[in-house]
């Protein structure tokens, strides 16, 4: 019997190894993966490359794993934001890299890793300073830039929804980046606030196949979350 | 000299929406719009973080933290409004599906750069966003800010200083003291200024040569 | 208010000229726009560019219209199957051209027309005599070839629900080309056996949203397909 | 001198296909082989058209329309099943998610070229349907077909005659008379032979040297 449920988050995480790529799901609270975020601090896994929207917040979380020094790159579209001072912090210090990825690119190369695409052409960013480096080329008259796939090796997800397969759904907008870097790592971990019996998530209705998830792990969060 | 308030500009890009419209609206002065759009007006808002159909922010105990907008302030989503996910969402930007996105920004020039994410070439860690994406995917950028900084200097320029978000994308600018066209071949075109303020006062206070119809 | 819902076939497709590109949803009979292929047929547009699947069967909807002489080319994965005689009768004259596109790769191609990539890298018939005339190169140590989107004029899809800012859901495996050829058409047109309240389809199992969708007509198709 | 049957072909490659594989049967010998996986174990079958977790063929009466394999054939969809569009499979299909593939060929190179999709460099029109995706896309690409053509003619080949379907794509080949792996390097590797056929005999009727571990 196919059971990706796991018991505890430590065994959700267990085998993440230092250097690696880790995907970290959620646009603002929505759809964040708190719980293994704080299980990987646990964990021990450093010189991780993050890719995220942002750079973490406050202290808790993503910003408190790179307080730790266990990143060693961040790669997302939007590193300042309210409260990003670890952030911006250990980046003027020299002790943290930074890869600026604008937002639709940043999903698209990840869409593009999961669905073996290596790279692509986009508009976006094309005659900016984001382009630096980049090949670019024009198509139907106008300039593009390749952009390369963005594969993880871990993935860590929220869903509202999963079952022992591993299907899952999101509520509402906490679906966001979830859907893409579950598709786009080798080893896709996800918090769910409900198990399902199998077959009790309406097979047109599953937002991500089990086939993208490796371990799943039940977090009940407390209100307004259920 | 009157001049527009953020109100006042936020309810004059609102009059241009037509319903049916597909629309993506930035932070700060532009999320206002949607407060001018009459409901029974249906205009589509869309948020970049995986949202059709956004409705106004929510009475706070009915906020939900499942449903935020791409500022992360909790919204509203009106019936047929619908959720997927973010490469999806910005396949619709990237896919010229999105009618309107109406951004702010430091600088636009009369080719119609827009410059409105780093204020240096030498900010290493500027934060994009969605910005890139949006000016170089909506089918039409309508840009609202003030005409000119804080201390007075143009915002409407000739070539922009700033590093830029998107080559030649913005159609049409909305300041506190006028509308303006960006005509490719031509570059601005005032279209509307507040009452009290001529032309050559206009003039003045922009970084480029503006045109008129007339 | 925005009313997608047209009250004809005619109306839905109105407007639809020669020479367009027309996208035809459906793999087998599910999914398969059947009443508005009849429709196109009496609509009377031709010099027609048709994507499909395959390239029709019997001497019905697709078959037919070739038959009329109102196509010009068929884009296809599998262009001979069991009853695709009209097709092997044409071409064979020499008076229907073909583009014969792996089914992964149509599909793609779809999508990514409508998600604004011109172009991409795919390892799918790298090596094979499908490469030829286009750009082959490397990624990763393997070679890939670079295809390019494949946008539509006119999309014809078949939706089990559908409402009047054009929400769309599939049933089953009705699902398959339908949402990327919604995405790649200027003009989408929908068959849809219900029709919905606004509000009625669950905001977080839309398949297609309404963005991706011009014109909706009811039809209801006898058992068993309700 | 025995061989198999088609049954006994699939229920051969069936034995080798464990619990929580995600597999893409072709059509032919293929689609039987899930009719020899027992149903407690899970093995989770995907079909080209956008489903995945695929069950046996139904009742005549309780086939419907809208569920069909990628034959095009009435399927059932056991619990825990989904559906999904046609890029969104392909991508599971391409992103290396498939665990397996199974596939009938005309031809195999020693260098796990595969050949099954057009019967000549004339034929204009073949049909590749996902053949080319699925051969150059999943984890495994495994096929099953007879050892020679019918009028004995090697199907295991130095180099395809045919065009090629993917290049250096199959790992194993499980034919009415043996079961062979394709080893980088090495070439075909004779895993076993069916009961009283001599290798000797097996290489008589293969188109390229046959190693074995021994």
């Amino acid at each position: 019997m196919i059971n990706k449920i796991v018991q505890s988050i430590a065994e959700a995480l267990s085998g993440i190894k230092d250097g690696s790529t880790v995907l970290m799901g959620g646009f603002g609270a929505a759809g964040q993966p708190d719980d293994l975020i704080e299980g990987l601090i646990e964990q021990g896994a450093k010189d991780l490359t993050v890719v995220a929207n942002n750079a973490g917040a406050g202290r808790v979380g993503l910003a408190k794993l790179m307080e730790m020094g266990r990143v060693r790159k961040i790669i997302c579209s939007f590193p300042r934001s309210a409260g990003s001072t670890v952030f911006e912090e250990l980046y003027r210090a020299g002790k943290l890299e930074l890869e600026i990825v604008p937002q639709g690119t940043l999903a698209e190369r990840m869409r593009a890793a999961g669905a073996g695409i290596p790279a692509f052409y986009t508009p976006t960013g094309a005659g900016t300073k984001l382009a630096q480096g980049k090949e670019t080329r024009e198509f139907n008259g106008r300039p593009h830039i390749m952009e390369l796939s963005l594969p993880g090796d871990v993935a860590l997800v929220e869903a509202w929804e999963a079952d022992r397969w591993g299907n899952l759904t999101y509520r509402q907008s906490g679906r966001n980046f979830n859907p893409v870097m579950a598709m786009a790592a080798k080893l896709t971990v996800a918090q769910a606030h409900h198990i399902r019996e199998l077959g009790d998530i309406a097979p047109d209705n599953v937002h991500t196949p089990g086939i993208f998830v490796s371990r799943v792990v039940h977090v009940v969060r407390g209100a307004p979350w259920n | 000299m009157s001049s527009f308030t953020r109100q006042q500009m936020a309810a004059r890009v609102a009059q241009d929406i037509p319903e049916g419209w597909f629309v993506n609206l930035g932070i700060g002065i532009p999320t206002m719009i949607a407060d001018y759009v009459p409901m029974e007006r249906e205009v589509i808002l869309h948020s970049e973080n995986g949202i059709l159909g956004m409705g106004p922010a929510p009475a706070p105990e009915q906020a939900t933290p499942w449903l935020i907008n791409a500022g992360k302030q909790p919204v509203t989503l009106r019936p047929g409004g619908s959720f997927f996910h973010h490469a999806d969402s910005f396949g619709m930007i990237r896919g010229g599906h999105i009618d309107l996105c109406v951004l702010g920004a430091f600088e636009v020039a009369e080719n119609g750069d827009i410059a409105n994410w780093a204020t240096s070439e030498n900010d290493s860690a500027p934060a994009v966003g969605g910005a890139m994406d949006l000016a170089a995917g909506a089918k039409r950028l309508w840009v609202v800010m003030d005409h000119t900084t804080k201390d007075g200097r143009p915002k409407l320029v000739e070539t922009c200083g700033y590093p830029l978000t998107a080559h030649c994308a913005v159609q049409r600018i909305y300041t506190n003291l006028a509308v303006i066209d960006v005509v490719r071949g031509r570059g601005f075109v005032v279209r509307e200024i507040v009452p009290g303020l001529s032309l050559t006062e206009l003039q003045a206070k922009t970084g480029a040569t503006l045109h008129t119809d007339a």
